[in-house]
């Protein structure tokens, strides 16, 4: 229980320490690349993933910085594609929105909203064929729901039972517009629980509850195979895109912000380990490490070398390579 | 099909009617009993999901194939074709792959009208990381679809529905027909005519008839259109000196308008005549027979079209017996 | 109300009698048309165009002869179209899936599946904004749901609350792929009632049932603005496309069909009448009046010349005509 | 737009984001105050839905404006043009009209990447129907827009992200630009370049520099790309001898393919080159800025495009100041 708490702390600071070393350095123009935040909603993420382990499989979005970190913990990939270096897998072609991994798990993003959900329900398709018992996470945000092929998805999934979860990362946003004006329903888990799946949905920021959750998820899709849709709701700290807050813009106030931000799920667990007796040292070595990683993952990813100019040239298709 | 299917576990088949009776124009027959339901089966109206459906499969090694009954119903699945089968190759640095086919039947004839009769080659073509192939005879559709299953890249194969009819001998083993190789279909020494899809079959018409009095004409079905091998094609217009484009489809900004421009810069100097383009007209397909007779083009345009360039008299072509849909296709539908 | 069962009995055999005399002629070659038959689904259209009345609009599919009819009346128009003759509007361009009649509330119909419902939905929209009090109806199949698009629509029709009645004629089947096969749900009335709409449904052949349904759920449009979405079963008795019947396939009984022909729509609502001291001399002059305004119609038809080769170019912009 | 919504009350713009603080880059700036949500409004993300919206407001007599913040988008409604608005009138028999504006922007730099840079105009002007705008310049941004609102056709207008930094003069007052008559950017004499949205800024760049030493470049913007009417193109060409089409896209069945057909058709023996095509390298668009200057062609390649046809010596661009992105734009995003 302790242990499990350390780890969830290990990965959120991690996921938080990273967007904050960009928030550093973005200013810098060297990471020319549009930067979708995932402040705030570490726990969602965190907890899922870390239920779903290493053989499980993640799609993501153009805000998927979370997800790969708590993924892969590939920081040195992360920023390294970040700076567009010789040194990561993609070489410069993806950049903060198209972030992808395989070898991890972490199967790709995609930043055309909701395209990525039938890819991730094939995934699972492969899967449940191949008797490989993975499990296939695809994140997406409430207004990736507005989108057809979210039901398509979904009603796919249901038919053919997938072992796929489904994750509305839900800060109640699209961009600037608010779920209610998007949307002729009250409740999107109380439709998706028409549907042949298991639904769950939490409002925590507490990455224990969020694990646990997931697991209970994971546990009951092995039993009952169908997939599973979970509702997760977070606060968007910044803007839609960029490092800034956007209060000052009218549409959401800030004391919506510092309400959930006394929440914040990295300060919640943090205390909660205090909580648990795990010491204040303990903490700070934690804290270093991942410090030392992420720092170290800066530092390799802007010495290195662009890529190559000809990268842009190559791939097209498979045998050009 | 069948074949591809015992070679390659990993090859499945799935798509709209394509377990049922009808079996797709016949094409996936026998499959659901031969592999069972897990490796051909139905699935809901949903093209644009179940495209991104393949493409996953496709990541996780799987070699989907997936069957439109028409390609008018690909628009639908655009996306997933434009902003990811296409791309996720190249844009993961290589570390996925999708090899996908993607067949989709060109209709025509009894009233499919606007919505049943696209092809949109030229549209696929245009984007890079999807290869393009229209088969023309029954020995090639079989050889490039073995390949196009075998490719590990994403292929849209484009079958035009009067082709089922085609007849002609297809070997029983499997054999593979490279993606990228032309073929020439009749030789000829005076005038070249690139054709795609059932144009090919108006152009050897056309050839057979003004072969009889003399006029040699070489038609070449690219087969491949993306990524284009024009060597074929050029070396035949350097022979020949003249060259018609024959495509089945609407020609502005089309897969006409490409071959035009390469021939034109790379044939520069040996054309004797400009390229002419033959294809849909530019307007929507219309259902009724007659009207339809004026939208697409035939071995008779072909002919008057060949004539015009090379400045010689009309054939008399009263009394010949064109192909025509409606000696063959009776309805009801 | 036996006035009003007459004249929906007088619809009901229109159309009947309509697709009957296409039958009839269509082995002559001369409709070189696809045909998806009505047969069967005369009372859930009759039903609700008739309610919808003459200021009502209708988008339908493919299969809409029997919208097409009930709405307009209008046999010259449907046969002219069908033979593609000088005389219909259409001028053989459409054919039988691509039946129109605006200046009768015919808006028009799609072979592509659920491809009118969002064009309903904006049709619906500019009669709310020009306060005109006109209510949309779209008729789709149960397979039209299948589609995402089917979703997007419902979804932005109920937020932005428009005038649309979304009309599914459910036959269970897409082609020969049962509902069972396609969907990941148990019940889409049970589906679609999570979302703020009116929903109704029924498995009447009963034409005065279904109208009276329809006339309910105009009345609670009105009173609420929502959308309506009705779920409306009836058995296909033809095969998917073309005249005959195709129960050897062995994709579905015939002793369906038999207990459903049972209470086939036109043979229920004569009874009715009769039932109702309708005389069968009265019935018999309705039905008279019928046959001859269809015979003469297909016999007009029949006459007409082919429209102009010229048409298939006219008309690719507006400022062309 | 102000000015033809309060002219036509049946005028109304929708789309992601149009009515929010950023406005879709500040073209929609305004309207939602002005004329309330009822005209100007925000939808769910649903492309597909609120395309077909967008007709069937049409069909009853109101003219939508629907505007997609990147081009990327529009693939998801490709079936609603494709298969729905693009063919309505000639199908209805005239019947029906779909006065719709589709205004798609153009994305490029900063790390936009293959999903959200496309453009997409031949795929557009390849269907029938559909009228297919790409304004360059601010003054001609407000008069084809003014067009394309009057006109009773559905019209895709593509506006390239970067041209919104485009200064000119605009008269305050409404004016129209018919739409199908292109405009000479440059006149010159010794070759033509015809040019698409951004590449016309490329390509006058290009002009002024080798202006310098003498060689005189005429530059073309159809802006109008579907229905083109070539005119204007033919008269250049028959005037320069060399033509070279840049095109703010890919090449392969592309806008070029068709200008460079038609130009070597019609000019054809007055030619005195092989028309040249510059495009999209035939990729996708990487993100990284290093590998889109690859992506992406631009002045310096139109100048050594032009000197190759011409024969001439390369100018020494060593320290000329190119137009650079990164010059006007920095981060962050
Ligand atoms: C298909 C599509 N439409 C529109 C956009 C533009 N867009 C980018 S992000 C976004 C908002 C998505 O909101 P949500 O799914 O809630 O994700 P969040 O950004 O809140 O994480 C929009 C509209 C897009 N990328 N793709
Ligand atoms: C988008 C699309 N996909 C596939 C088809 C092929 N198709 C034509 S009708 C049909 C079945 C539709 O079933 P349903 O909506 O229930 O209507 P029904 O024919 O039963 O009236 C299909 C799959 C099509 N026309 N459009
Ligand atoms: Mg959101
Ligand atoms: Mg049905």
């Amino acid at each position: 229980m302790r242990e499990l708490n350390k780890e969830l702390y290990r990965k959120l600071y991690l996921v938080r320490r990273a967007e904050e070393k960009i928030c550093v350095h973005y200013p810098e123009d060297d990471m020319k690349t549009p930067m979708h935040m995932s402040f705030g909603e570490e726990a969602v993420v965190v907890g899922v993933c870390h239920a779903l382990g290493d053989a499980g499989q993640v799609f993501g979005t153009y805000r998927s910085h979370a997800a790969f970190i708590a993924k892969t913990e590939d920081t040195d990939e992360f920023f390294s594609e970040l700076y567009a270096k010789e040194t990561s897998s993609l070489k410069g072609k993806g950049g903060s929105m198209h972030l992808c991994s395989p070898r991890h798990g972490f199967m790709g993003t995609s930043a055309i909203v909701a395209s990525h959900l039938s890819v991730a329900a094939g995934a699972a398709f492969a899967n449940k064929r191949q008797k490989n018992g993975k499990i296939v996470a695809a994140f997406f945000g409430d207004g990736a729901v507005d989108e057809g092929v979210f039901w398509e998805s979904l009603n796919a999934a249901c038919l053919m039972k997938l072992p796929v979860i489904f994750v509305c990362e839900d800060n109640g946003f699209a961009v600037h517009t608010p779920a209610t004006a998007r949307r002729g329903y009250a409740s999107l888990p109380r439709v998706v629980s028409t549907f042949d799946c298991h639904v769950f949905e939490s409002d925590s920021t507490d990455v224990e509850v969020v694990h646990a959750l997931a697991a209970d998820a994971l546990q009951r899709m092995r039993k009952e195979e169908k997939p599973c849709f979970m509702n997760l709701k977070y606060y968007r700290y910044l803007e839609h895109v960029g490092i800034n807050y956007d209060f000052e813009a009218g549409y959401r106030p800030r004391n919506e912000f510092e309400q959930w931000y006394e929440k914040d799920p990295v300060r919640v667990q943090r205390a909660k380990l205090l909580r648990l007796g795990v010491g204040e040292d303990e903490l700070l070595r934690i804290e270093a490490e991942v410090d030392a990683k992420v720092s170290r993952s800066v530092a390799l990813a802007q010495q290195a070398p662009l890529s190559h100019c000809s990268e842009a040239h190559n791939g097209v298709f498979k045998c050009d390579r | 099909m069948i074949q591809e299917m015992e070679r390659d576990p990993r090859v499945f088949v799935y798509g709209l009617g394509v377990p049922d009776h009808k079996a797709v124009f016949g094409s996936t027959a026998g499959l659901a009993e031969r592999f069972g339901k897990e490796r051909c089966f139905d699935t809901p109206l949903s093209e644009d999901a179940m495209t991104g459906f393949g493409l996953g499969a496709a990541l996780n090694g799987m070699r989907p194939i997936h069957v439109h009954i028409r390609v008018d119903f690909m628009p639908l699945a655009f996306n997933q074709l434009a902003n990811m089968i296409s791309c996720c190759h190249y844009a993961s640095g290589g570390q996925l792959a999708a090899p996908i086919v993607i067949r989709g039947i060109v209709g025509r004839g009894w009233g499919q009208g606007f919505q049943h009769s696209k092809s949109m080659h030229a549209t696929f073509a245009h984007i890079p990381g999807l290869k393009v192939v229209l088969p023309t005879t029954a020995y090639d559709a079989k050889g490039l679809l073995i390949s196009a299953i075998r490719d590990d890249n994403p292929v849209v194969f484009l079958e035009h529905r009067w082709l089922y009819w085609q007849e002609g001998e297809v070997p029983e083993e499997p054999y593979t027909i490279p993606l990228g190789e032309g073929r020439i279909l009749r030789e000829g020494s005076d005038i070249t005519v690139v054709a795609t899809s059932w144009m090919n079959v108006e152009a050897v018409t056309a050839a057979d008839i003004l072969g009889r009095r003399g006029i040699s004409v070489e038609v070449i079905d690219p087969r491949t259109i993306a990524p284009l091998n024009d060597e074929l094609i050029i070396r035949s217009v350097e022979k020949t000196g003249y060259c018609i484009v024959a495509d089945n489809d609407w020609s502005f900004c089309g897969f006409s308008a490409e071959v035009a421009a390469q021939v034109a810069a790379k044939c520069f100097g040996k054309l004797r005549a400009p390229v002419r383009r033959i294809g849909f007209a530019p307007t929507h397909c219309p259902t009724a027979r007659h009207l339809e007779n004026e939208f697409y083009p035939n071995a008779e345009d072909i002919i008057r079209e060949i004539e015009e360039v090379l400045g010689v008299e009309p054939t008399d072509l009263a009394g010949i017996e064109f192909y025509s849909h409606e000696k063959r296709f009776k309805g009801p539908f």
